[in-house]
């Protein structure tokens, strides 16, 4: 009735425009991107990444090739390692991911039965360049487990839980094995006892 | 100031040649929307000439009503009535020949008709300052029965326009 | 007066008194008109380019964020990124346009935006050209814009162009006629069409806004102001979620910042006639007259821009109906209103004529609430 | 300023006439008659103010008949666009040489 309705909203919008000078934490709701980011979610999850522990020679990934062939959009391109006879390791000699295709689905870390690939929680990812910039290969995309469990610690208390029950130590290499994890090791005491 | 009353009066003549050459284009162009655009122009020209002779009231008054008002109904009109890509279609019959000769006699007649008229001019008019106010005084006591007798026509032709535009019926 | 006060007018006094000494004097008339039409020019893109920063700050705020804040210090250098930004964009003209149309279009939409700010006083003796017709110069300017939308929705070649001009014009004509039913009542009051002499009957104070008919007159006119400039909420000619961009479609790069630029100098020019016209233009204690002016100027933009951050669009038959069925009628016994109080002596016409303008007022608003459209029941939508 | 004789007015006055009447006579287009007639009006226009400037014993008479005649070439340019319009409606045309169902 004779305008008031307009004059409420507009009283909240002078409140609104008020408040975001006279006491800008409740007033102003954004972040200021670069400057601040916001904390994300221990679920989030981004493009994925190869876990090694220890050292980057000794990753978990055995090139069994599975992610791969379960990759929806097949953005993953893997060729296993071979020794002087040619005959096939259980490395990968490359590891290529088109983070240009890769659509987010986590598939591959479903799938993968060595965990050896998770989602990450990168997402600064722009590059000036579409086809070489975003193809990650196995340097760019190998991370230590620690990081693992920085970003996602209930998964990653779960994951070693059960790779411990099942006995798995991380790859039986002899070249690498000598110190044994350390935080593996003292993350699934009761599974290994 | 002799200058500038020279470039003043330059500015004039190129006025109205500017209104002459856009009214030829008005009857001449084909696209009538084209023809509506060059029409202004020949209305702004025709405010000018209002301009330089002292009637500014009376050239603002004809911005604002023809510009503003009737040329829009015009335009709206034009938008109603042909689609978009028209402009193939001759927009005009077979007497032009005809017409241009005998307006060129006619027009030959009557410039040198007007050339040879010696009028009688009133100096007292000639400096007389006609402003809005003098205007209202004029309408309100000498031609008050008249601008009643308009504003009756006035309200005849906005009902009659409604009336014809309506849609249904 | 001290120098702060007519600073503009001192510095012109002195370059043209700086040309006088070796330049005949009709070279001086026409370097004065320069400097006035050169000070005008400057004036209005770079009020154009504050405004732009000012709006998108003013919104940003009201929906509690900071807006622009990256260029410069609070963001003041936006506006040139904006316009660099425009002027390395592609100029696209659609192959089916008229072309000399649509390349006339935003050129023209900026004349009058430019035209109207020569009668506007800014300030004690500072307006441009003082036309004793002034205020009906300024009406009848701003309805040129009219055309220049036209040319470019129908230049355009296209549907939602057309649709965008179409409804520009519905809305322009209407609401010139209300806008200009309201300023009657200060010709009638001032008996001037001059915009320095209704400033200089407002003097000391005596503003129109606190008159009774003044304050709705002011309302009314305010409203009808910003409908013609086409800003929310009667931007329905643009309006983004229904016509894509209304009759600028088809423009891009420059051209496209031509119709922006218009745009917003015809808010500015709509605001600052607002202030002269109710708000005693220039008048004010202390501070300098042309400050008093952009103060009151800038003050009838944030109204625009916070009208702008609150309401949402009109419907067309809201808008139609809002002008014919409510503004108009106002407007028309707003006069009425404004000559008893001129006719009554001074203690006296407050009194009769507020309880008029409150008669009026509730008259008005019943008459035009009784016959808007039923609630409609929708058929087919069960 | 009043340096311009008032034969100069009356000239451009009577061209524009001409072109207006031309217009008028030539154009198929019903919108292009009424613009033309839009033109023959200014031309009175023209001719009454400045006739009013230079000659008339009261300076303002022209003016107020030039504004009389505004009117009704508002109203007329109104009336007519409307009939143009339902026209229009009906016959799917404004070409004056095809509205003729009266001509036989």
């Amino acid at each position: 009735m004779f305008g008031f309705g307009v004059l409420k909203g507009m009283s909240v919008t002078l409140w609104n425009f008020i408040l975001s000078y006279v006491y800008p934490k409740k007033g102003i709701t954004t972040v200021q991107y670069p400057e601040q980011k916001k904390e994300v979610e221990e679920r989030f999850r981004n493009f994925p990444f190869l876990v090694y522990e220890g050292a980057p020679d000794n990753m978990r990934c055995v090139a069994c090739d599975i992610c791969s062939k379960e990759c929806p959009p097949k953005c993953i391109y893997i060729i296993p390692e071979k020794d002087a006879q040619g005959r096939v390791q259980k490395k990968p000699a490359t590891f290529d991911i088109d983070y240009a295709i890769c659509m987010n689905c986590g598939i591959c870390e479903e799938v993968c039965p060595f965990d050896a690939i998770f989602m990450d929680h990168e997402y600064e990812l722009a590059e000036y360049e579409r086809l070489s910039s975003l193809l990650y290969h196995k340097e760019d995309l190998l991370k230590p487990v620690e990081h693992f469990a920085k970003i996602r610690p209930t998964d990653y208390g779960r994951i070693e839980a059960t790779r411990a029950a099942k006995g798995v130590k991380g790859r039986a290499q002899p070249v690498a094995g000598a110190p044994p994890k350390p935080a593996e090791t003292q993350q699934s005491p009761p599974a290994t006892s | 100031m002799d200058v500038l009353h020279n470039l003043a009066r330059l500015g004039f003549f190129a006025a109205t040649l500017v209104t002459l050459a856009a009214a030829v284009m008005v009857v001449t162009l084909r696209n009538i929307f084209h023809c509506a655009l060059a029409l202004i122009l020949v209305l702004l020209g025709v405010a000018a000439t209002y301009i330089s002779l002292k009637a500014e009231f009376f050239a603002v008054i004809q911005i604002l009503l023809y510009v503003g008002a009737i040329m829009t109904l015009v335009i709206f009109a034009i938008m109603l009535t042909s689609r978009i890509g028209d402009k193939t279609v001759l927009q005009n019959n077979r007497q032009g020949l005809m017409s241009f000769s005998l307006l060129a006699l006619f027009n030959a007649f009557f410039i040198g008709s007007v050339i040879k008229t010696s009028w009688h001019l009133n100096p007292a008019a000639m400096t007389a300052n006609v402003d809005a106010g003098v205007l209202g005084a004029a309408f309100m006591n000498e031609y008050v029965f008249p601008f009643e007798i308009i504003s009756v026509v006035l309200i005849v032709a906005l009902v009659g326009a409604i009336i014809l535009g309506r849609s249904d019926q | 007066m001290e120098t702060s006060e007519s600073i503009f007018v001192v510095i012109k006094k002195a370059i043209l008194g700086f040309f006088h000494g070796f330049l005949p004097d009709w070279t001086v008339v026409i370097i004065s008109i320069l400097i006035s039409v050169t000070a005008i020019v400057i004036f209005g893109p770079v009020t154009m380019m504050f405004l732009t920063w000012l709006e998108r700050k003013v919104v940003g705020r009201i929906q509690n964020r900071y807006g622009p804040n990256r260029a410069g210090i609070f963001g003041l250098l936006q506006p040139i990124a904006d316009g660099v930004k425009m002027l390395t964009k592609e100029d696209i003209v659609p192959r089916a346009a008229d072309k000399v149309t649509h390349f006339l279009a935003p050129v023209i939409v900026v004349i009058p935006a430019l035209l109207v700010f020569s009668v506007l006083p800014f300030g004690r003796g500072m307006a441009a050209v003082n036309l004793n017709v002034g205020l009906l110069f300024f009406l009848a300017v701003s309805t040129m814009s009219t055309i220049a939308i036209f040319m470019g929705s129908w230049g355009s070649r296209n549907k939602f162009s057309l649709l965008g001009g179409m409804r520009a014009v519905a809305q322009m004509v209407s609401y010139e006629i209300p806008m200009v039913m309201s300023v009657v009542p200060v010709i009638l009051v001032t008996g001037s069409l001059s915009m320095v002499s209704i400033v200089e009957a407002q003097l000391g104070g005596k503003w129109f806004v606190l008159t009774p008919w003044g304050f709705f007159g002011a309302i009314v006119f305010f409203l009808c102001g910003v409908a013609e400039v086409n800003r929310t909420p009667f931007d329905l000619p643009e309006g983004e979620s229904e016509i894509i961009a209304g009759f600028h479609t088809e423009y891009s790069g420059m051209k496209f910042a031509l119709f922006y630029m218009a745009e917003f100098m015809s808010a500015f020019a709509i605001a600052g006639l607002t202030a002269t016209l109710f708000f005693g233009g220039w008048d004010g204690p202390l501070l300098p007259s042309w400050l008093w002016f952009l103060v009151k100027s800038y003050a009838m933009i944030f109204i625009m821009i916070w009208f702008r951050g609150t309401l949402p669009r009109f419907r067309i038959d809201q808008l139609m109906g809002f002008a014919w069925k409510l503004l108009l009628p106002f407007a028309l016994l707003n006069i009425f209103v404004a000559a008893l109080w001129q006719m009554l002596p001074a203690p006296k016409n407050l009194i009769v004529s507020g309880i008029a303008e409150a008669v009026i007022l509730v008259i008005v608003f019943f008459a035009s609430r009784k016959d808007s459209p039923k609630k409609r029941t929708y058929v087919f939508a069960d | 300023m009043n340096a311009i004789p008032v034969s100069y007015y009356v000239i451009f006055s009577g061209l524009l006439f001409s072109i207006g009447l031309y217009g008028v006579l030539v154009r198929r287009n019903v919108i292009g008659i009424l613009m033309s007639i839009e033109l023959i009006i200014n031309a009175a226009n023209i001719n009454l103010v400045a006739f009013s400037r230079y000659v008339a014993a009261k300076p303002e008479t022209g003016q107020i008949f030039a504004a009389f005649v505004i009117v009704l070439a508002a109203s007329a340019a109104a009336v007519g666009l409307a009939i143009v319009l339902s026209v229009y409606r009906n016959r799917r045309t404004i070409y004056t040489d095809e509205i003729n169902l009266l001509k036989w």
